[in-house]
């Protein structure tokens, strides 16, 4: 609309900060978000109450003359090499992945985020230094840094692998938050906030972070959905998880070798559908939530 | 009473440039600026962008790190982080921004906006806190029913009300006001003048009010300074700027205001277009030798200009 | 314009310093030496270790770095352990092939790319943008791999129209056309997979900078001086829209070089991604710590290229 | 000022913006005229439509959004009905135009020379050499001093003054006989403003063209204007010569836009105000003075119900006749 475009508009046409209910909003007027939002309840409910119920140690107990079973009432989805229940593996696996990727998310948004405002708000030395750290991670191969990581760090755990993963990722997300705090401590409540002797950490974390939040909250939902994609590919190559926990990027790395990628369709099919209606949905919910933070996109 | 003064006031920015990246050159965004602020009166700060009439009040608020110079308040130099926190400075200087909307920030509603203050500088009960609030928005015209809203469901008008209210939320003693009403309307920027003159009859306050509409300084001002390049060129009472103007460039920006007056439109044109000649022809004498402005010279007790013809030097 | 080069590589050789102690480190903390390969079980212990004083491996860290750079920097990555030979050889054989995948990527990327993002851009909201941004969105969300298994599951396998393993088939003459066609039909599938999921980001950008170009004043501009609305669009928005793809050429070149990894790996391409795999599993360290230093420098060359390119594309940046 | 040389006849112009599925009108009932060597201006404040207008006689609106109905007459052809490529011929050519922001109006990519050549490809047979010798000769006209290094610059690194100078070089680089000025200087500085409305009247005194300068600014338009229409809400609220409208102003919104001024000779303590703001588009109401809720102490019989410009004076339009019964709310002694 051009009539919005004027610089000095009267205002009541300018854009509202965005709230839940913005969001809510804009759900509800996008079909797809609505159905990406319940694929993924609805698998957090199954995978978290599957994985109750299901014993790991009996699962993951290797059973030779089982080996690759196809799909019966036993095996719902037949067997991997060590004849292990596919079906079963899938549901830890999508468990592991998903809790994974959660805390990897969270701890590269809690670093990069509070880095990048830091960085930001202060500018001048803090920042040259910061981001001379991030710009040095990021000229790092960082894939090739990671699955190297794994393969040299003794007792290598889940645990392990979360801080490896998060030890790299956080440096996107400094940049990001940095120049965004660049551009919006350049907003006159920020100075008006000085000027009224609020002081700094406040002014950073209470003023300036709520108007980063939308933004904050769209990244973190299509990281999250990115994490669970860097962990399932290390996985899948082998250089992921521990070979004793299940995962799905371990069950689709059986589809390395040709015969089981060719004819045992079981094996991989339902782990590599899985990651990806996880991965659209999450990545939709992103982008729908994206949409409603920026008033130019919204639906309604 | 005095209330402010400032001494020999420098902000400079480093240019970067060259292979290495290094400071080869400053911008003279101020470059030397002294004047003193009496209590209860308005001073209006005139030039163009970029003549560093912004850069002024920031430093004064403490919003701009100042090269050198000082900036004295109930005897403290107040240039000073530290000391300005120590003595709380801002609760008796406070400032009124451009640009109503990103001066206020839309996540807040607007009881907490115009809390800010109160909250930093007083301790006071909830209750003492609302009330004090409300008061404040029935200074400024709005209603009680704004308390709980959101910025952007003002109009500009409004919200440079609220950023008023906010400002003398503290009882300050100073505002400095930059461009306050220059994204306004022509109707909306007279109420918001207006109450900013209201104001002032009720607290006494001293504004600084920079702009660079001649108009609203003359209603606005009983002294007004006149910038340019990081200097002042002229700086007197307002009799002194408008009816005896001393220096080519407060003659040239004079000159170049347009005036309501069709009837004699053409003179005003001739006018402008003399004293654009005379800019022209004699540029070289009224600036010194790199184009820096000279040293002030008082012309009366109350007018000072900076010409060169009383005496020479003034150039560093 | 050359002094702001130079300036840049200047600026690059901390980077290059930091980088190559940090791989350094790395190396050092990766098990075995140059002559952990050697041992057999009728291996003298005394004899290894007599190799090792030697070759100075028994040297201070800082000596050893010394000497490592310096023989880095002549391309003597030292021997692999496994292959027997020296790790330059070794990886220069890779990386032809990579580098022949790479380039066809880039090419059927931005062949892909250009126009549906451009195009997208300026029909907003048609069908034809609608159907981009699905496929945008799907090539954005699906991971690197699982899309690399159903290529190569669907037109490898259950068509057979692509092989599936290797970079071309043994004994055929090289300068015959049936050998270059083979090489072809061996990186079109890879090619392919890498080109898709490599345009999301680029045809999301320029949509979306499209559709912001539309808006700006100086388009409003050309409008009124009465230029035609193709030439509005040619001359003036793609121009601006495609800066900030331009910009990211340069990470784009040197990224699909290191960003190979999974697609060799599946589709059995004999590049340095695969290279990189297979040396880990057969823990060839010194293939490792060469290439991934290759690779850092790879990136770093990337950056430099995407801001030589950005300052030549952009005006405003040229002046500094 | 010659008469009778008429160059834009606009008759009932609505320009409707499409908003969820309905039209509001940002251009309602507009009807102007153009002359030769005239300037008129169209004074308002934000959001009252002036820039709509412009742009609506420029035909820079998209017509999916957009409805527009009425005339615009142009060498008898009705500037809406025509299609894309028509306008094109006319855009330009007949019709400059010349913008409020210089540095946002120039494509930061294009040396300025070449975006001042660029209507010329389409609008005259010159050919390359020509084109460059005539984009130097239209900047030195528009008073940019080396003009052969300034047309291999790009619009940064140039300042506002002299962009807005090369902005007004390509609104006239085909000699339009129109031209429209949307708030050409209110980026600007006072001097440089003054130097701005100069050069446009000293072009105007060279090509006679006609001028539609759309500006907020009263002084502005007291210093430049021949003719002047106020625009309120998205109306014409008052029309009438320069020197009558500023002698003579009728209606209270005229009225109370000048007294918001802060007078040059008078000092006075309070400016007169009006309460209140310009409705937003999808809240005016349909019938009645759309000025009537800001006066609410003037009584709504005073109003019409649905207002019609009269002619008071020749020459001298208003909207309503609630003008008649105007005053300011303190001159009655109320409150």
């Amino acid at each position: 609309m051009k009539k919005t475009k004027k610089k000095f508009d009267n205002g009541s046409e300018s854009l509202p900060p965005m709230g839940f209910n913005v969001i809510v909003r804009e759900f509800s007027k996008d079909k797809i978000a609505m159905i990406s939002l319940a694929i993924i309840l609805i698998t957090l409910i199954g995978v978290f109450a599957g994985s109750i119920i299901i014993d790991q140690g009996a699962l993951m107990k290797v059973d030779i003359f089982n080996s690759y079973a196809s799909p019966s009432s036993e095996h719902w989805l037949g067997t991997d090499i060590s004849g292990r229940d596919i079906f079963g593996q899938l549901i830890i696996g999508a468990k592991n992945s998903l809790l994974i990727g959660f805390s990897i998310t969270i701890i590269t948004s809690i670093i990069g985020v509070t880095i990048g405002i830091i960085s930001g708000f202060y500018g001048g030395v803090i920042d040259n230094i910061l981001m001379r750290i991030v710009d040095f991670v990021m000229i790092l191969p960082m894939q090739m840094i990671i699955i190297v990581f794994v393969t040299i760090i003794p007792k290598y755990t889940i645990f392990s692998f979360i801080l490896i993963m998060s030890a790299f990722y956080w440096v996107g997300k400094a940049r990001l938050f940095r120049s965004k705090t660049l551009s919006e401590g350049r907003r006159d409540y920020v100075s008006a906030s000085k000027t009224l002797g609020t002081g700094d950490l406040k002014i950073m974390f209470r003023e300036v972070m709520p108007n980063l939040s939308s933004l904050i909250i769209t990244n973190l939902t299509i990281n999250f959905a990115a994490n669970i994609g860097i962990e399932t590919g290390l996985s899948f190559l082998g250089f992921g998880l521990p070979s004793d926990t299940p995962s799905l990027g371990t069950l689709i790395g059986y589809a390395k070798t040709s015969d089981v990628l060719a004819d045992k369709v079981w094996v991989w099919l339902p782990a590599s559908l899985l990651i990806l209606v996880l991965m659209l949905s999450i990545n939709y919910i992103g982008q729908a939530i994206g949409r409603s933070a920026d008033a130019k996109q919204r639906l309604g | 009473m005095e209330l402010i003064t400032i001494n020999d006031l420098k902000v400079h920015y480093p240019i970067r440039s060259g292979f290495f990246n290094r400071v080869t050159d400053y911008v003279y965004a101020v470059d030397g600026v002294d004047f003193t602020i009496e209590r209860g009166k308005t001073y209006g700060l005139v030039g163009e962008s970029g003549s560093g009439k912004s850069t002024i009040g920031k430093a004064i608020v403490g919003l701009e790190k100042i090269t050198s110079g000082s900036i004295i308040y109930e005897g403290q130099d107040v240039t000073k982080k530290r000391v300005r926190k120590g003595m709380q400075y801002n609760k008796d200087v406070q400032m009124i921004f451009q640009d109503s909307m990103s001066s206020l920030n839309p996540k807040k509603r607007v009881i907490d906006i115009i809390g800010e203050p109160i909250r930093n500088f007083e301790k006071l009960s909830d209750q003492e806190e609302k009330k004090k609030i409300k008061g404040l928005l029935d200074i400024v015209g709005m209603p009680e029913d704004a308390l709980y809203k959101y910025p952007h469901e003002f109009s500009g008008g409004q919200r440079q009300r609220i950023g008023v209210a906010r400002a003398v939320a503290t009882n300050p003693k100073l505002i400095v006001a930059d461009e306050p009403v220059s994204a306004l309307d022509l109707s909306v920027q007279a109420q918001v003048l207006n109450f900013m003159k209201k104001i002032q009859r009720e607290y006494n306050l001293s504004y600084l009010f920079i702009s660079h509409d001649l108009g609203v300084v003359k209603h606005m001002c009983d002294n007004i300074a006149i910038m340019n390049k990081g200097r002042f060129v002229e700086i007197g009472t307002r009799e002194d700027i408008y009816t005896n103007p001393q220096h080519i460039y407060t003659k040239r920006l004079l000159s170049a205001i347009p005036k309501i007056d069709v009837a004699d439109r053409e003179e005003h044109k001739e006018l402008r277009r003399k004293v654009e000649r005379e800019y022209v022809q004699n540029e070289k004498e009224y600036y010194g030798s790199n184009g820096r402005v000279f040293d002030l010279k008082n012309v009366s007790p109350t007018h000072q200009v900076a010409l060169a013809s009383a005496k020479s030097g003034g150039v560093q | 314009m050359w002094k702001t080069i130079l300036r840049r590589i200047l600026l690059m050789i901390p980077q290059v310093i930091i980088l190559s102690v940090f791989i350094f480190a790395l190396a050092k903390a990766m098990p075995g030496d140059p002559f952990t390969g050697l041992i057999t079980p009728n291996t003298d212990p005394n004899r290894i270790e007599e190799l090792r004083e030697q070759s100075g491996l028994n040297d201070p860290w800082p000596e050893q770095y010394v000497n490592w750079v310096k023989k880095a920097a002549t391309g003597d990555f030292g021997q692999s352990y496994v292959k027997k030979m020296p790790v330059a050889t070794v990886i220069a054989d890779k990386a032809i092939n990579t580098v022949w995948l790479s380039l066809l990527t880039f090419v059927l990327t931005y062949a892909i790319a250009l126009p549906l993002g451009l195009l997208a851009g300026r029909y907003q909201n048609s069908i034809f943008d609608r159907i981009v941004v699905i496929y945008n969105y799907v090539s954005f969300a699906i991971p690197p791999f699982v899309l690399s298994l159903v290529m190569l599951w669907f037109f490898g396998y259950k068509l057979g129209w692509f092989p599936t393993s290797g970079s071309g088939t043994v004994g055929l003459v090289q300068g015959t056309f049936s050998y270059a066609w083979d090489k072809v039909m061996h990186l079109i599938l890879p090619a392919v997979t890498q080109a898709l999921l490599a345009t999301a980001v680029t045809i999301q950008y320029l949509r979306t900078e499209v559709i912001d170009a539309k808006t700006q004043d100086y388009v409003r501009t050309a409008r009124s001086k009465g230029v035609p609305e193709g030439k509005v669009y040619t001359r003036h928005i793609f121009r601006n829209a495609s800066l900030p793809v331009a910009s990211t050429l340069g990470y784009e070149i040197t990224g699909l070089i290191g960003g190979s990894i999974f697609i060799e790996t599946i589709f059995g391409y004999p590049g340095m991604g695969k290279l990189f795999i297979d040396s880990l599993v057969g823990r060839d360290y010194s293939v490792i710590t060469a290439l991934v230093l290759i690779l850092g420098i790879d990136t770093l060359v990337g950056t430099l290229l995407s801001d030589i390119i950005l300052s030549i594309v952009d005006p405003r940046i040229r002046i500094q | 000022m010659a008469a009778g040389d008429q160059l834009l006849d606009i008759q009932d112009l609505h320009t409707g913006f499409r908003i969820k599925d309905e039209y509001y009108d940002a251009v309602d009932d507009v009807s102007l005229t153009l002359d030769k060597n005239e300037i008129l201006a169209i004074v308002g404040e934000s959001g009252c439509g002036k820039s709509t207008l412009a742009t609506t006689i420029m035909g820079l609106h998209d017509s999916k959004n957009t409805r527009i109905t009425g005339e615009i007459i142009y060498n008898d052809l009705n500037l809406i009905d025509l299609n894309e490529t028509l306008y094109n011929q006319i855009r330009g050519n007949d019709i400059g135009m010349i913008f409020q922001d210089p540095l946002s109006a120039l494509n930061p990519l294009m040396r300025v020379g070449d975006q001042i050549a660029e209507g010329l490809t389409y609008h005259t047979t010159l050919n390359k050499e020509q084109r460059t010798e005539r984009v130097l000769e239209l900047l030195d006209q528009v008073g940019i001093p080396d003009p052969l290094r300034i047309s291999k610059q790009f619009p940064h690194e140039l300042s506002g003054g002299m962009r807005q100078r090369v902005i007004i070089a390509i609104a006239i680089s085909c000699k339009p006989p129109i031209i429209i000025a949307d708030e050409p200087t209110t980026a600007l500085d006072v001097t440089i403003q003054a130097q701005i409305l100069d050069l446009l009247k000293d072009l105007q005194a060279e090509t006679q063209a006609g001028i539609i300068l759309i500006t907020h600014d009263l002084g502005v338009v007291a210093e430049t204007a021949d003719r002047v229409a106020v625009m309120y809400a998205g109306q014409i609220i008052e029309q009438a010569t320069v020197q009558e409208l500023f002698e003579n102003p009728l209606h209270p919104y005229t009225r109370s836009l000048l007294n918001s001024m802060p007078q040059e000779d008078a000092v006075t303590d309070e400016l007169h105000v009006i309460e209140g703001v310009v409705p937003s588009l999808t809240k005016l109401p349909h019938h009645g003075c759309r000025f009537a809720q800001r006066i609410p102490w003037i009584p709504a019989r005073e109003h019409e119900t649905d207002p019609i410009l009269h002619e008071v004076t020749p020459g001298h339009l208003v909207r309503c006749t609630c003008y008649k019964h105007f005053h300011f709310k303190d001159e009655k002694g109320e409150e």
